[in-house]
């Protein structure tokens, strides 16, 4: 049963992730990057990662492919000019990419644990009295406080960074300044001019 | 084949993540779809983690994936943050428009 | 008195050289001469004392100090130098006093008696020396002073050029000579004479071998030695300068280019007399050289037409008669003719200077003639030479020459025989082209404009006089020195007893003695009947001979083979080496090239980084692979 | 459930602490403050050198204890303070003399030096951590500023190209570091440096897994310090980014990384040095070979920068490599030249200006010997130092490297290096020649800056004097060195 | 014997003046007349020392006048200056051409004077503490921080082709050396020592000074400049200023020597006697090729140059005869050639700075204008060809006697370069001074002026003091000559048994 799952998941994850860098357009492969997510979704619930899913879930499908897919529409680009992409290299690419692969999976038949060679062993997903939450939770903001609190300067710094770089000032936007408008006096703003009669136009 | 071990799930992501660097230097046309490609490599980095700590009984693989999955999200801002930018100084998002610089 | 009568000349030097405006024009001629004289007159005191079997030798000062080769400054006093003191003195201070009335047209008068006094000085070291390396000293400072002397006339490019040549063949001549130098000190661990000749004995059967030859370490030394001697004396083959340095003044020509500087050479083989009769290979070498020069030369002198040129080869001649009287062990007779060759070649020198000063320096011979009138001193001094050149009795050369040529003979051996035949036939032509320039300078018509031609003033005149008096008597005078019952020299030259050359010549059969009279007489006729009675028969004789006389004329070519042969490849291997060699091969593949190849890999690593961010990624992602598949690879033993 | 959050914990991360609480009072300040820009600009920078002066202090402080807290997350010895002081005072420095660029950029914003206190304590982070995981954040936290710091010009097309290329480079680079590490947390169940260096001896350690998995994380911590055939991005990063930041670029982040990669490689990985040393010889002379003659042809500055910048940091892990302490105290001695040498061409860099306008062209220093001795005179010096010719300092930093090479019998990697420096010594040369050769046609505008001008001063003093007070640097480098490695 | 330091008094007075110099401020005439006045009395000063230094200098072999201080503690380098016979000789002659250098800088430097002294003077300083470092580092490093002021006097003060003559000094010479620091690392890693007095007496492995020996000689044949490492000495000496040449072939070229000298060959004995013949070979060639190269120069400058290689040849094979007179010898020969081709280079500088012009063929006739001048020149002329009685006799007899105990074919090859130096040298003087007066400039041409006799007038002194006297300065290095040799003869036969 799980393997099947695993083994339904890992192909729409990888032939969706192919599609993702393929695909003309941008939109496109954002709906495929997500596609990719939800199997990955699938996948670490399979291990056991319950928790991690459902952020993976939210975080990812939820935010930031939406922000994917909002920058496309933003930016007005002109996916026809996108379409004329090439790969030059990808021969090249291929072969080296299948030569790394194919040593990297060499590598995984061989691993060790410790002394114990682990290939073969099933990887089952042990049952704890705790929750997959609670645990992450229990050491999260004790044993790894400190990181906690550097994840949230990261994200600080990813939302001021965000801001410096899109944000605009246009000098010909009007923009309402209220402590101006209150700080506002009549000398300032009102000329009163004494028009004698008969002369005014 | 039935027996799902590690090794499946060691080699699917490094196929993913194979796959993110490959989307990374075969697009020529459009940026975007190298920053999902990084996103992909961190899923498959994420999925590593995971496999192993579910193999290992050890919750910090998932705390280390939970805090990649964060920063991969803050990267993802920073990074259209600054297609952004790039777009309006060039108003293309192509990456050979991207050689202003080079030698 | 011998430090007082070696540096003298040097002050005098030094005074005209460097403070000519202090002492005046007339200051630097006269101060070099009169300390010339006053080392004359020393030398001849010293002479007396070394006749009288004074020797010694005075320490100066330190000179080169280095592991076994310490050198000295010193003087030595003995016969063998007393001798050559003389020599030098009186030519030397004669030659002085001629200068003032022939250079009194110069300008560089004062440059000029610098410059001999000088070379008084260096010949003085030269001759004084107690090692080889001062004797080296002396002989590269002659050699200085002649260049210096023969280029005198800068403006003149013949002149420079001739200066140098003479200067570069001396130098190869003296390359041997330091080579000699340094195998007698690599054998003796000492440059001093006696150290040196005490222990020759020692190293007499040291032998070396080349080409599967065993040379005897001796023999080789006194042929490097002997290589310096020829350069300096200008025999055959390091001859060529000679002629050419009569570019200088004449009075210089008399000086260093008959009387003293080129029979260093000969002084050095007779200094060197104990390490040469070791070396009867050396010997056999130094006759043939002495002997091939003698005739050469001659052959030369008779198609010669500037006055000069003639007796420089009639010079380079006499040397060769004095090079093999030495090479048959008659290093006295050689000597004896040095001493005797000096007074008659430098007046012939000067008497032909007289000439071309009478002339406005008018040196071709065929343009003169009949000059007998206008010149009757010179021509009286001139006739004196060539008698004693000629070796007519009774003027001296007769007796030099003539024990020369007995000498050769009575040395039985086949090269002594050799060397006495070509003497003959040199003494021959010697007597011929002396009559050639007499009939052709002072007899017969005048062939040039002489109108204002008119006697030399006294100061070239007294020299005249004395060494005419000088080539008359120094023959009588001089005869105790090959006396071989007496022993003149003090030991200072070595015979050994199977070289018996010398005591044999005494006895020779009286047509030996006679035939040399003979020869010259016949010599003079034939000059007489060419130059004076059948003047279109030189022209037929010419025609008829062309060949040989085209040889002589152009002195069998030496010259330009030397030009040709060495002057002009080396000039282009220097082109060569410098545009090719260093320009074209070190620079361009060395420095120039490294530059040009970091330049490309430069411009490779700049066109790697294309600026393309995708190229950078598979750099990152090739980089990658290739050190995992390195590490793979050698993880499995597979490289 | 006992609490990390106590006093021996705190103590230790007290000056990251300090920091982000420091940032934390300055982001509403930037945000709320009133006032013309060029006079808040001032403020702001004051703020940001105070909060990383009391860092400085509060670092200082703490002593050199060696202790490892918040559960094996962080660490702090000799190193690690050392490091840190460094950073620190490098950051001051450069913010120092960056002053007036800024003005020249129109970089106002606060949000400038707000990023580059981040990135600082990123570093300080990166420093100080003992996981991966830690290493992780604070390496992120650094490059996410500095991603943001490259594009900060934005509407000069270099920078935000610059910003960008930096970016994707450096994603994959941490990506490849996070494969890496995971790879090492299943092989041997921990991403803690101390516990990995015990871990290694009871297990089998001939798998490709594990070498894989290290030369992934080495090839991400090569990126970061521009180790060919890591370095691509650098060249056009320098280039593109501004030029302050260029300066901040060539100097501290190289700093930290160097330091988080000691203690990878002499804490965690020691054990296994033969699997890392060869690795880092090829690289490391790979890159000094492209650093020298990249940067030949290069007509600017900032380039040339870069690729002298990709030289000299060869030089310095081919020291790490020996995996030796006469080889991590070297390395550590020539950072600290590396350090105040590049600071001050960057001082001089960021000081010549021509019409408003910052020059970059090497060529336009032409005369420049003859309108600013003084600029051109310490300029001078730093270069040679940099070309290692004695009596400077560089020539000492690469006498320790060449020295720690040939005792760990090295000997033909320390001639392939030195040849290499030889090269180098060329392109600095031919920047003293336009100084001093080359006539100019036109005087340059230097609007004296006192920091600037300290600066420069300041380092090319150090440069000349090292000399003299080497002996107790060299003391103290060795101590750290000995502290580590046993 | 003193007590006071006067070895590093003479490497840092002349900083000590760079400092001052630095510090004279103005009007421009006025900084450009003192800076001249204070270089020249600080270098007088230095030299002063030094004639001092060498009368007290005591005779017997070793090293003298030491000073010791540590630097490095850690790595064992030490600033330790120190000169026996060898060094003593080599400082007096920087000292010596230091102050000629300046006056003869006087008039014909004309721009940036202050910096030109200044750098002068740091020259000086680091010449001295080259010659008088007693620590292996601190030698290489005023061994090679001689490369900066000089590569800015031939490149800011020199003539059309400066930049590339610049260059190719400074590279040639640095890629040259820098394998020699390696070479230092190694054998202080394998001593434990930087001291030189202790190297000297420290035994090498056979394999080791097989590696050590070419890092060494690269380098130093690059400096003195051997064959075929000898083309950056013609750019360098074209393009410099008169006396950046004087001082390039006085005193930097005698470095290459002083190295072989002191490292090379009494480190290195086995290797060195190994090589020997290898460098014979080069040291012929040297000596051939660049008399040939020079015959046919018609740069007067290159042509002196090229004749410097030939000198320098001469050294080298009189250094690797292992002989007490070929050591002699080339140490003599250095000496002479130190102020020979210094003083040619300066006569060459006298024409130039009237007619601007080095080409010979721009000259003849001089004689007529300049007769000082031409007598001048020839003395030196003639000591470059090393007629008896000049300086430069003494170290050739002795070259070539050493070299004979050696192999005669060596003498003879290596004589061969007297014929040839005679025979460029007095072309040379035939074509410049001699001949008739064909170029219109030369009728101009003014003779000596007192300046320019006052500097010559020493170095006259030193040619015909070398020449006649050598004594006075081989009795200084001599036992420690000997000494060194006796040495090597020990190991050699040692390490051969």
């Amino acid at each position: 049963m799980v393997s099947i799952f695993f083994y339904l998941f890992a192909f729409i994850l990888i032939f969706s992730s192919v599609f993702v860098i393929t695909a003309k357009n941008p939109v496109h492969s954002v709906f495929f990057l997500i596609l990719s997510f939800f199997n990955a979704t699938g996948l670490f619930v399979l291990m056991g990662a319950e928790f991690l899913a459902m952020l993976l879930l939210i975080v990812y499908v939820g935010a930031v492919a939406v922000l994917f897919l909002f920058v496309i529409m933003m930016l007005n680009i002109d996916f026809k000019s996108l379409r004329t992409g090439i790969m030059k290299n990808a021969r090249l690419g291929l072969i080296i990419g299948v030569v790394l692969l194919a040593e990297i999976i060499f590598s995984i038949m061989g691993m060790h644990y410790g002394k114990d060679k682990i290939l073969g062993t099933n990887l089952s997903v042990v049952s704890n009295e705790i929750e997959n939450t609670r645990l992450l939770g229990n050491v999260l903001y004790t044993d790894y406080i400190y990181l906690f609190q550097t994840a949230g300067l990261i994200l600080l710094v990813a939302m001021v960074g965000a801001i410096v770089l899109t944000h605009r000032k246009r000098d010909n936007v009007r923009k309402q300044d209220a402590t101006k408008q209150v700080l506002r006096n009549k000398s300032e703003t009102l000329n009163i001019n004494d028009i004698e009669i008969g002369k005014g136009a | 084949m039935l027996n799902i071990s590690l090794a499946h799930y060691l080699i699917l992501s490094s196929i993913v993540f194979t796959i993110g660097i490959f989307g990374v230097f075969l697009n020529r046309k459009n940026l975007i779809i190298i920053l999902m490609s990084i996103e992909l490599m961190l899923l498959a980095v994420n999925i590593n983690f995971i496999a192993f700590s579910t193999h290992l009984n050890l919750i910090l693989g998932q705390v280390f994936a939970l805090f990649v999955l964060t920063v991969a999200a803050a990267e993802a801002a920073i990074g259209l943050a600054i297609l952004v930018v790039f777009f309006r100084s060039r108003g293309s998002i192509a990456v050979d428009d991207a050689n202003n610089m080079k030698g | 008195m011998l430090k007082l009568l070696v540096f003298l000349p040097l002050l005098g030097a030094l005074l005209s050289g460097i403070f000519p405006k202090f002492i005046g024009k007339k200051g630097a001629m006269y101060i070099p001469t009169i300390l010339c004289g006053i080392s004359f007159i020393f030398s001849i005191i010293l002479l007396h004392n070394a006749i009288l079997g004074e020797s010694y030798v005075i320490n100066l000062a330190t000179w080169i100090n280095s592991g076994y080769f310490q050198i000295n400054w010193a003087l030595k006093l003995d016969m063998l130098s007393s001798v050559m003191l003389f020599v030098v003195m009186l030519v030397s201070t004669l030659v002085h006093l001629y200068s003032i009335g022939y250079m009194d047209r110069d300008p560089h008068q004062a440059r000029f008696f610098s410059y001999l006094s000088l070379f008084t000085f260096a010949m003085l070291m030269l001759v004084t020396s107690n090692n080889f390396i001062q004797l080296f000293f002396g002989w590269e400072g002659v050699g200085l002073c002649s260049y210096l002397l023969i280029g005198f006339w800068f403006k003149k490019q013949s002149a420079n050029a001739a200066a140098i040549k003479a200067f570069l063949v001396n130098r190869v001549g003296d390359l041997g000579l330091i080579l000699g130098i340094c195998l007698i000190y690599f054998k003796f661990n000492s440059l001093d004479y006696n150290t040196v000749f005490e222990s020759v004995t020692l190293i007499k059967d040291n032998s070396f071998s080349l080409l599967n030859i065993e040379i005897p370490i001796i023999e080789l030394c006194c042929f490097l030695l002997f290589i310096g001697a020829m350069g300096k004396s200008a025999q055959i083959i390091l001859h060529t300068w000679l002629a050419d340095a009569m570019e200088g003044p004449t009075p210089v020509s008399a000086l260093i280019h008959a009387a003293t500087m080129v029979t260093a050479g000969v002084f050095l083989v007779a200094r060197c007399s104990p390490i040469f009769e070791y070396a009867p290979y050396a010997l056999g070498f130094v006759t043939i050289v002495g002997a091939l020069t003698s005739i050469f030369a001659a052959y030369v002198a008779i198609t010669q037409n500037d006055i000069k040129k003639i007796i420089a080869y009639s010079t380079c001649s006499q040397l060769g008669y004095m090079f093999f009287a030495c090479g048959v062990s008659a290093y006295s007779a050689g000597m004896f003719h040095l001493m005797t060759h000096a007074f008659f070649k430098a007046l012939l020198f000067l008497g032909a200077g007289s000439v071309i000063h009478a002339l406005s320096d008018e040196q071709d011979i065929r343009k003169m003639g009949g000059l007998y009138k206008a010149l009757p001193y010179t021509c009286v001094g001139m006739w004196i030479g060539s008698l004693a050149l000629a070796g007519l009795p009774p003027f001296a050369g007769f007796f030099s020459k003539d024990i020369i040529l007995e000498a050769a003979w009575a040395s039985h051996t086949i090269i002594g025989g050799f060397a006495f035949y070509i003497g003959l036939l040199a003494a021959l032509l010697t007597a011929f082209y002396s009559w050639k320039i007499l009939f052709m300078v002072f007899h017969g018509k005048s062939r040039g404009d002489i109108s204002s031609a008119h006697e030399s003033p006294l100061t070239i005149l007294i020299p005249l006089t004395i060494l005419s008096i000088g080539a008359i008597f120094s023959g009588w005078l001089g005869k105790p020195m090959i006396d071989t019952h007496h022993d003149f020299w003090h030991g200072t030259i070595l015979i050994l007893d199977n070289h018996e050359a010398l005591k044999n010549a005494h006895h020779a059969p009286i047509w030996v003695k006679i035939s040399p009279i003979i020869v010259a007489l016949i010599g003079i006729f034939i000059a007489w009947v060419l130059y004076i009675k059948r003047l279109n028969f030189t022209q037929f004789l010419c025609e008829r001979f062309s060949f040989l006389y085209r040889c002589s004329l152009n002195k069998l070519w030496f010259d330009e083979v030397y030009e040709y042969l060495i002057c002009q490849p080396l000039k282009k291997c220097g082109d060569i080496l410098w545009k090719k060699g260093d320009i074209g091969v070190i620079d361009r593949f060395g420095p120039d090239g490294i530059v040009n190849v970091c330049r490309k890999i430069a411009m490779r690593i700049k066109s790697i980084q294309t600026g393309y961010v995708y190229h950078y990624a598979f750099a990152m992602f090739i980089g990658l692979i290739a050190i995992f598949s390195w590490q793979f690879l050698l993880l499995f033993g597979w490289v | 459930m006992n609490s990390l959050i106590d006093n021996s914990n705190l103590i230790l991360a007290l000056p990251e602490i300090f920091l982000a609480l420091w940032l934390l009072i300055f982001i509403p300040l930037g945000v709320y403050s009133g006032g013309s820009l060029a006079v808040r600009q001032s403020y702001f920078s004051l703020f940001a050198v105070i909060g990383l002066l009391g860092t400085f202090l509060i670092l200082l402080s703490g002593g050199y204890k060696a202790t490892i807290a918040f559960n094996d997350l962080i660490v702090s010895d000799k190193l690690v303070v050392y490091m840190k002081s460094l950073v620190l005072v490098a950051g001051i420095l450069i913010f120092s003399i960056s002053e007036r660029y800024r003005s020249l950029e129109k970089l106002f914003i606060f949000e400038y030096p707000v990023l580059v206190l981040f990135s600082i304590l990123g570093m300080l982070i990166m420093i100080s951590s003992n996981d991966f995981i830690t290493l992780y954040m604070g390496l992120e936290l650094q490059s996410l500023s500095l991603y943001v710091l490259a594009a900060m010009k934005k509407d000069s097309k270099n920078s935000s190209e610059a910003g960008l290329k930096y970016f994707i480079l450096g994603a994959i680079a941490s990506g490849f570091l996070l494969f890496g590490v995971s790879l090492i947390f299943g092989i041997t169940g921990t991403t803690s440096f101390t516990t990995l260096a015990t871990s290694f001896s009871n297990m089998s350690l001939n798998q490709p897994l594990l070498v894989f998995a290290i030369i992934m994380i080495l090839s991400a911590m090569a990126f970061k310090i521009s180790i060919a055939p890591f370095h691509m991005w650098t060249p056009d990063v320098y280039e593109g980014a501004p030029t302050s930041i260029t300066a901040f670029f060539a100097v501290v982040p190289k700093i930290a990384a160097f330091a988080v990669l000691m203690r990878i490689l002499f804490i965690a990985f020691y054990e296994i040095s033969f699997i890392w040393q060869q690795i880092l010889i090829v690289m490391s002379i790979l890159s000094i070979f492209v650093g020298a003659f990249g940067a030949l042809l290069q007509t600017s500055i900032k380039r040339l920068m870069a690729y002298s910048t990709i030289s000299n940091v060869g030089y310095v892990l081919l020291s790490l490599s020996l995996a030796t302490s006469i080889g991590l105290e070297s390395s550590i001695i020539y950072i600290t030249i590396y350090t105040v040498s590049t600071l001050g061409v960057f001082a001089f860099i960021l000081s010549m200006e021509k019409e408003k306008v910052l020059l970059d062209k090497i060529s336009s220093f032409s005369g420049l010997s003859k309108s600013h001795p003084f600029y051109a005179l310490t300029f001078t010096i730093l270069l040679l130092s940099l070309a290692g010719l004695p009596p400077l300092a560089g020539f000492f930093a690469k006498f320790y490297i060449f020295r720690s090479l040939i005792i760990g019998d090295m000997l033909w990697v320390a001639v392939i290096g030195i040849l290499g420096s030889v090269v180098a010594a060329y392109y600095y040369l031919k920047i003293i020649k336009i100084m001093y050769l080359d006539d100019s046609e036109e005087l340059l505008n230097i609007n004296s800056n006192n920091y600037i001008k300290y600066v420069l001063g300041f380092c090319a003093f150090l440069v000349i004097s090292f000399i003299f007070f080497a002996d107790s640097l060299i003391e103290f480098c060795i101590n750290i060195s000995k502290a580590i490695v046993l | 014997m003193t007590n006071w330091p006067i070895l590093s008094l003479m490497v840092f007075i002349p900083l000590f003046g760079a400092f001052i110099i630095s510090l004279i401020d103005g009007e421009e005439k006025n900084i450009v007349k003192n800076s001249k006045m204070v270089t020249l009395w600080t270098s007088m000063v230095v030299f002063i020392l030094s004639i001092f230094l060498w009368a007290t200098f005591p005779t017997d072999p070793g090293f003298h006048f030491i000073e010791e201080v540590n630097i490095f503690s850690s790595v064992g380098i030490s600033y330790r200056l120190g000169v026996d016979g060898i060094s003593m000789l080599f400082v007096v002659l920087s000292a010596f051409l230091v102050p000629i250098c300046i006056l003869s800088s006087w008039k014909s430097i004309k721009i940036r004077v202050k910096e030109y002294m200044i750098l002068f003077l740091i020259l000086e300083s680091l010449m001295i503490g080259t010659f008088s470092a007693l620590d292996l580092l601190l030698f290489y490093i005023f061994f090679e921080a001689l490369l900066i002021p000089m590569f800015f006097i031939i490149g800011i003060w020199g003539g059309p082709r400066k930049v590339y003559a610049a260059f190719k000094f400074f590279l040639y010479t640095l890629a040259g050396s820098v394998l020699f620091l390696l070479a230092i690392i190694l054998m202080a890693y394998h001593s434990g020592t930087f001291d030189i007095r202790e190297l000297l007496s420290h035994n090498f492995s056979y394999q080791l000074q097989l590696i050590l020996w070419p890092a060494l000689f690269i380098s130093f044949a690059v400096k003195t400049p051997m064959w075929p490492f000898h083309t950056w000495l013609p750019d360098a000496h074209v393009e410099a200023p008169t006396a950046g040449s004087v001082i390039l072939a006085g005193v930097l070229l005698k470095v290459g020597g002083y190295g072989f000298i002191r490292f090379s060959i009494p480190m290195l004995p086995n290797a060195s006697e190994y090589f020997s013949g290898f460098v014979f070979v080069l040291g012929v060639i040297a000596v051939i090729y660049a008399s040939l190269v020079a015959l046919m120069q018609t740069d007067m400058k290159k042509l002196i140059a090229y004749s410097s290689v030939a000198h320098m040849g001469y050294v080298i094979i009189g250094l690797f005869t292992f002989q007490q007179e070929g050591i002699d010898g080339a140490i003599i020969q250095m000496l002479s050639h130190g102020v020979v081709s210094a003083a040619l280079f300066l006569c060459i500088g006298v024409l130039y700075d009237r007619q601007h012009s080095r080409l010979i063929s721009d000259y003849g006739g001089v004689v007529e204008k300049m007769p000082k001048f031409s007598l001048i020149f020839m003395i030196f002329l003639l000591a470059s060809i090393g007629l008896p009685g000049t300086s430069g006799f003494v170290g050739e007899v002795l070259v070539l006697i050493a070299a004979y105990k050696v192999n005669g074919y060596l003498a003879l090859f290596t004589g061969l370069g007297m014929i040839l130096g005679a025979a460029y040298m007095l072309w040379l003087y035939k074509r410049v001074i001699f001949g008739k007066v064909t170029n219109d400039k030369v009728t101009l041409l003014k003779d000596l002026d007192y300046r320019e006799v006052c500097i010559f007038i020493p170095l006259i002194i030193g040619v015909f003091w070398i020449g006649l006297y050598p004594e006075s300065f081989s009795i200084e290095f001599r036992d420690d000559v000997a000494s060194l040799i006796s040495n090597l003869d020990l190991v050699i036969s040692i390490n051969n048994n």
